[in-house]
């Protein structure tokens, strides 16, 4: 049983968004709820749109629930907590004729605050907090979990199983534990008497989560690189790229740390850390960090934003021309410039895929979701020594910020990683003379040897011209036939970067082409156009080089929509430059104003460009 | 609402300056930063140094980078011109602007990541040049707005020193400066305005390139290592759903800073500092004795403010 | 009288080539021979192919004849003078047969070095230095001047204007005038006497350059920038951008001091500069000045080469996104990486097009020759300032370190330079409040205040998300609706960049495309496959964004080839993605070995893919 | 011919190490910079210094920035490994290969340009990190490779000092090291090989980051101002199309400098140096009284060179 609607009833189909002040402990709460809800087996989403401010601006978290998975961004409110009262005004706005707003009674609503068409339930969280509580940290803080407890009761939520989470969240600290036990009560009680509990829309337990996890992006991320066994990483604080590498170093400090036990009994034992995290002066710090790492041979990356790409742009160029591998991590945030540092966007597209200056091709893969930062994360490290060049995984604000339901991350533990061609003393005693770019593989990779390896390996890097054999040289076939063969080699990654996703339907004569966190709104949106009697099958590009299918797939439609995050069409422009086919065959369907994409967005747009809206 | 907390004003009726304005007049927008950040009292100290010198607003130039610390021009002298530009960089900026126009007074707000990290070479590169302005570093020790990694200044205020001294020590910048040849080199305390504004006049005044480092403590951030109360310690001692995006409300410190003795200050995270300002007849001209008298009071775990190096002849 | 073939006789059409070591002085008799052949009013190029090194390594000098004004690299060669014997081997086998090697004799030549399909004219250059000149020094430089003086007795430069050219260049000096004189006169007789002068390719006196002048680009360049009235320069060191300043710097040092007599008779005047070029600290510090210096009103540029776009990529964002005016000199040059400074290429078009994160579009102009330089150079700075945005212009080393034949550079002095809309404080005074980015023209571009303007001017420039009062936003519409003004402000700009120059030819059904330092060679192809009977019109693309005549042009032919100095047709990328034309439309004809493009190379190229060859 | 000049070699039969190798097996390429430049003797000194500490070479590894400095690598120890990097992003690289294996002999060549300006952050930080490096600056002085402008650390050794201190003050990198806490700081000359020899082996030995500041004369772009002999002024007084490309062949200079007197060295130029090594018995150890040597000796127009700043303690 998935989404039921009996006459007004609503079942698992429905959302929730919350209004506070950043820095006044909502998260605690908002996730407390996306959590039991999970836990009740029915598919959830929680996106947090938060301010570049640390104190005291508005923040909002959107609660979505769909039974059918459709978790994308909803931007049609069924009830809305009010709990910031500079914003009052515009949230009250936000909620849909027919639905509900919570707020803190404690202080009366203005008059022309009010709606008609809305029902307003009164809390008084603030005074109920102030009985209480004695602590005035407490009060501030349990405010949040009151409200919890309320909504809990309106929507639904086995107040069990949020109890259970507040037991197993505050295992160690008592009394942490019974405030926040008691709050949910509060909460929870005070809605179940005051108000017609549940609402018409409300929850009823599925069993859709049991082999998903409830993940973010960068937790992902960092998981697949520390399973990729990346052991150097040279960064540089940026949001919303951070949390990569406060994940990895926490990791690290978990399972890289070796235990080397004191021959003395009576002495503890020391530790050894088999991996080393530099926060760096900067981003050309960093990737310089990464190029020197990857050079030596340590599986190495960074993790960064636009601004940190740009800095880095003159570096990683020097990385592709000297074929150095190295993984960077560009969690993508709305530019140009400093732009919105706390919203989404898929504005580097271009600007990755040709970093720097010169001819330069990057290899780039775009996850959709946390369980593809985990996968493709882990394989960049493999495609990075396989084509000893640089490999950027494209995630984005929403997918590495906020809280997916995913499927649950699994590991091969057969995996071997692809160190690509390297020849150790061994390999070079057995040939007679060794020239870094010579003796090219059928992709176009040639072997390369690791510092301190035997002087018969030993070569020069430069970058600047060098032939074949690693020598300088400004002779022009010498240089050309180098580079030559780095355009070739990068054609030979696209078999083996992540396929693109396909599904097509039947009679289908329109195709969609997306990228990246647009997965699931365009999903949703394919399932409302067939609805709107428009079948449209779907293309979801997950890495470049382009295979020929994406190229087929455009050529195989009357027509075709990309569907990306930003102002200019930038994956539209890649594909037709990369694979041929006119841009015009491509519409684009573009959303950039910094919050994740909806599908009522992709709907609108499609229809009123089809011109049957 | 700790969002809207603005910068003391003194009672009513406001006193005027010359050109008949009230120190009102050279205030900005209202700050978005933490309750108590350190920032919020660099701002009013800013806006109470211009009020008094009766700079006309739109003859002021007021520049930053980016972090916190570089929001707050915003937050002084409404009418003056203002350059929010790219982190590390305001420095390069100020120095075109300068070229272009030596007529206005320039004001450069950085943080100590913003100019000890990724735009030290520019900050170097600004002293050498002697660029005409006041550079203004508010040192927490941390990368503020993006949530408390340490910085190169990291361990300044964390007495005695943690780790290796060699493989940490925290980047100096008034040292660096003495180095460098710098004309005017100030360091002060957020919490005190009494000595805090005068010596912002003082380099408003200075014709050439006036550093001042200011310690601005983080209330939120406070991230010395070991400190109990610290975010960090919180973090992992606590549950992150709980706490991460909780910021206590607090409210700035604010102490007077004695020459006679050396004063023990207690930031939010319960370090403690020790502040003196440089005695009178201090001789801020010689540079050999400034940076003797700055280590020695180093070397007792105190922290020498005022203005310790001026060099007008060097001025341009 | 042009060209004229009598039987073996070749007049006005021939190609010299010159290989000297690098340091040895070779330059000066170089550039006297080309200056001298100027002077008899025949077309005629000097190429300079020299190393990144400063002393010992080879070096080569190109001299082109040819009375029809093709001036393009020739690759084969009549007369090699190899002074070389590092590179005697590759030199000799470089002249066609039937050619001419001029050598050193005072040594024999390896008997392996001789080839019976050329003559081989010994001059011993060394000998006759020691024997006439005292100073070590001048027994080195004097050799130059000997060698040239035989190439004018061999080819027929009127060597009383050689003579001259020494004279002017040697006015100040009477010692180094003598024995230049008699180095020329040395080697002049030497050859009548012991050759068979003049050769049957030689020159015959023309008109040609009586309205023309020979100048490279840098040069060119910073006299735009001169008549353009920019005040502030910031930069850093980059061949082969460097000369652009220090022409720059030379040119404001005679132009720009204003002379500031003092009070008393007795002391001399003090000079005041009014301008400033600060050599920064890198290439970052360089765009940050001239942003700085532009948002205080001043004309500012820098002058730079590929990797220092690379370095300026997050600033020239924030220029874009703040709407700064900017200028910014590309002389580029051969990438990825360091590559190959001293050598030539057009490997920046794509990165200068979208430089920075986010969605950044950017205005571009590409100067062909230095005549353009000079012009385009000055109207950069009325673009950015009418459009509040960086401007690049596209040099590279071919155009900007080579001597060219231009039209004298001609400037209208009732020119009024155009600073866009700025308003000052009567303008303030009129209106009732000032929002920066509001009250745009049908251009899309908003008026602007300086820092210093009265307060009612003063606003607050960022990075960050602002609306279009300049305040700080996060609120999606508020964002977009700047940065969409700013995509139609960009487009707004294609009428007024440089206009593509079309040339049609009748029954032409294939159409050539081409961008700045190809032109000679494509105009010369053009010529010589006409003469394949290949009729093709031409298209010269001068600025960016595109009008839509690059469309209409491509569209009205049934094949197009694109010619461009890049590995990966950057120019066809751009026009497909711009004009949505399809990159299949368009063939591309590459030369990326860092030497100057010859009209052969397009031929061949050409004709090849044609298959009619 | 110019571009073939080798470094000197001792005369046959080459001396082995106790590897077994000669001198030679630690050369490298022939190097193509002018005849007589200081890189080149700072190349033969390396050589001769891992040569005889008898560093097997596949254990080096070598890098490097962009200009003629940090062409060198490619002249010395052709066993080891070798990048040649972007223009001041040497320190970057390295620190990230020391990161990935520490068990590597790391030998940076720089140059002045490389490292004061444009790479001036990079190589800050790398000395707070205490990096166990080699880090060679070859200071000429100028820009060689872009063909003479004037370097960050310009007038070195041009005596008196040129212009207005304050706005043309180079910068010294070993000033900087000791206020940065470095833990091997030295200053040598091209030209005086029984004294880099030495320094080199001492700073290939000490683990942690040795800073060495090689004074190493530019024979071409000799770019004093007010010399007469310079390049620059060769460029104004003659007739470019004669001179620009014309580089006169120079010897390089070769000097023994001597601790008990200051030894005044002529440049290329005519500019004269005057370099002393620091005496017997001088205290390495103590930072202050460091500083004040250096500056004692810089007010008397001395450059101090010798191994002028150690701390073993900070090692990592
Ligand atoms: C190129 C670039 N890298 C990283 C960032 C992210 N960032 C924003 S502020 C900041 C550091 C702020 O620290 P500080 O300068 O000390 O200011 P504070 O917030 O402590 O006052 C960083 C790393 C950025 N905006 N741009
Ligand atoms: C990003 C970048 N900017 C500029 C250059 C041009 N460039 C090459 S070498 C050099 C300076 C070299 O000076 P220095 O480091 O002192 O070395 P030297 O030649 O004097 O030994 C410059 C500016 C470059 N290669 N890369
Ligand atoms: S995070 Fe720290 S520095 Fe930033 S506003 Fe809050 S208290 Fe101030
Ligand atoms: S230019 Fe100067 S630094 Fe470069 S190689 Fe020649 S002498 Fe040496
Ligand atoms: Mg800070
Ligand atoms: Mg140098």
């Amino acid at each position: 049983m998935t989404i039921t609607h009996r006459g007004s009833e609503r079942v698992n189909d429905f959302a929730v968004k919350l209004a506070n002040v950043n820095g006044t402990g909502s998260a605690s709460a908002n996730s407390l709820l996306v959590q039991a809800i999970f836990r009740m087996g029915i598919p959830v989403s929680g996106k947090n749109l938060f301010p570049s401010n640390i104190q005291g601006l508005p923040t909002w978290y959107e609660i979505r629930v769909n039974g059918n998975g459709h978790t994308a961004r909803a931007i049609d409110y069924d009830l809305m907590i009010a709990m910031n009262s500079q914003t009052y005004a515009e949230d009250i706005a936000d909620v849909h004729a027919g639905g509900y707003v919570l707020y803190d009674s404690s202080w009366p609503l203005a008059n022309d605050l009010k709606r008609d068409d809305v029902t307003f339930l009164g809390v008084p969280l603030a005074t109920m907090c102030l009985e209480n509580f004695q602590k005035p940290r407490e009060r501030i803080l349990m405010k949040n979990i009151v409200y919890a407890g309320a909504v809990a009761a309106l929507v639904g939520v086995d107040v069990t199983v949020a109890a259970d989470l507040l037991t197993e969240t505050f295992a160690k600290n008592e009394a942490l534990r019974e405030s926040n036990q008691r709050a949910l009560r509060l909460g929870y009680d005070f809605a179940t008497e005051n108000f017609e509990c549940p609402l018409e829309f409300h929850l009823e337990p599925m069993d859709a989560n049991a082999d998903s996890i409830l993940i973010d992006g960068n937790t992902a991320t960092a998981l697949g690189c520390l399973y990729a066994g990346a052991t150097v990483a040279g960064w540089y604080p940026i949001t919303p790229a951070t949390a990569v590498m406060d994940n990895f170093t926490r990791l690290c400090a978990a399972y890289r740390r070796e235990k080397i036990p004191s021959d003395n009994p009576d002495e503890p034992p020391t530790y050894k850390n088999n991996y080393l995290i530099i926060q760096a002066e900067d981003e050309i710090a960093s990737i310089g960090m990464v190029l020197g790492a990857g050079w030596s041979g340590a599986r190495a990356f960074t993790s960064t934003s636009g601004p940190g790409i740009s800095l880095m742009s003159e570096l990683l160029g020097l990385g592709y021309y000297t074929e150095i591998p190295a993984v960077i991590i560009d969690v993508q945030r709305v530019g140009p410039s400093t732009g919105m540092p706390t919203r989404t966007q898929q504005g580097d597209i271009l600007m990755c895929a040709y970093a720097s200056h010169g001819d330069t091709k990057h290899i780039l893969l775009f996850p959709a979701n946390p369980h593809e930062c985990f996968e493709f994360a882990a394989q960049s490290f493999d495609l990075a020594e396989r084509f000893q060049t640089p490999v950027f995984m494209l995630s984005d604000l929403d997918i590495g910020m906020n809280d997916w339901v995913v499927p649950r991350l699994t590991w091969d533990d057969s995996y071997v990683p692809d160190r690509g061609r390297v020849l150790n003393d061994t390999d070079l005693a057995e040939i007679a003379e060794f020239f870094r770019y010579t003796n090219e593989d059928e992709e176009f990779v040639t072997p390369r040897t690791l510092p301190g390896s035997a002087s018969k390996g030993a070569y020069f890097i430069r970058g600047s011209g060098h032939d074949k054999y690693g020598r300088y040289t400004e002779v022009p076939d010498q240089y050309q036939e180098v580079i030559d063969r780095l355009k070739l080699k990068h054609a030979s990654a696209a078999p083996h970067v992540p396929a693109p996703l396909i599904e097509r339907h039947e009679g289908a004569k329109v195709g969609i082409i997306t990228v990246g966190s647009c997965d699931l709104a365009v999903r949703e949106a394919i399932g409302d156009l067939a609805g709107h009697g428009l079948a449209t099958d779907f293309l979801r590009v997950r890495g470049f080089p382009f295979v020929p299918e994406v190229r087929e797939f455009v050529e195989a439609h009357e027509r075709c929509f990309v569907v990306e995050q930003n102002r200019d069409g930038q994956l539209r422009s890649l594909i037709a430059i990369e694979t041929g086919v006119a841009p015009e065959r491509m519409t684009s369907v573009l959303a950039y104003g910094g919050f994740p994409l909806s599908a009522s967005q992709v709907v609108n747009s499609v229809l009123t460009q089809m011109e049957i809206a | 609402m700790p969002s809207i907390v603005k910068p003391l004003i003194p009672l009513n009726p406001l006193p005027k300056n010359d050109l008949g304005l009230t120190v009102r007049d050279y205030e900005g927008a209202m700050s978005t930063l933490c309750a108590g950040c350190g920032h919020d009292s660099v701002t009013a100290a800013i806006s109470h140094a211009f009020f008094e010198l009766s700079t006309p607003p739109n003859r002021i130039a007021k520049l930053s980078g980016i972090g916190c610390s570089s929001k707050t021009p915003t937050y002084f002298v409404k009418g003056a011109h203002g350059f929010n530009s790219a982190h590390g960089r305001m420095a390069t900026i100020a120095t075109g602007a300068n070229a272009a126009n030596r007529e206005l007074t320039y004001i450069g707000i950085s943080g100590d990541g913003d100019s000890l990290s990724i735009g030290l070479g520019h900050l170097m590169h600004a002293i050498r040049r002697n660029i005409n302005m006041v550079y203004v570093i508010e040192n927490n020790g941390v990368y503020g707005l993006t949530k408390g990694q340490l910085s190169a200044s990291a361990d300044i205020g964390s007495a005695p020193k943690k780790g290796d001294a060699n493989l940490l020590a925290p980047i100096d910048p008034i040292m660096l400066g003495l180095t460098l040849g710098a004309t005017f080199l100030a360091r002060s305390f957020s919490g005190d305005k009494e000595q805090l504004i005068p010596i912002l006049k003082a380099a408003a005044t200075h014709r050439g390139f006036a550093l001042i480092d200011v310690i601005s403590p983080c209330v939120t951030f406070n991230d010395h290592e070991g400190s109990t109360k610290s975010y960090k310690f919180v973090r992992q001692h606590e549950v992150k759903e709980v706490e991460t995006d909780f910021v206590p409300l607090a409210v700035p410190i604010r102490e007077k800073i004695p020459s006679d003795e050396a004063k023990a200050v207690t930031m939010h995270d319960g370090s403690v500092l020790r502040f003196r300002s440089v005695p009178d007849g201090y001789d801020p001209s010689d540079r050999m004795s400034v940076e003797e008298y700055i280590r020695d009071r180093q070397s007792r775990g105190e922290i020498a403010t005022g203005i310790l190096y001026v060099n007008e002849s060097g001025a341009e």
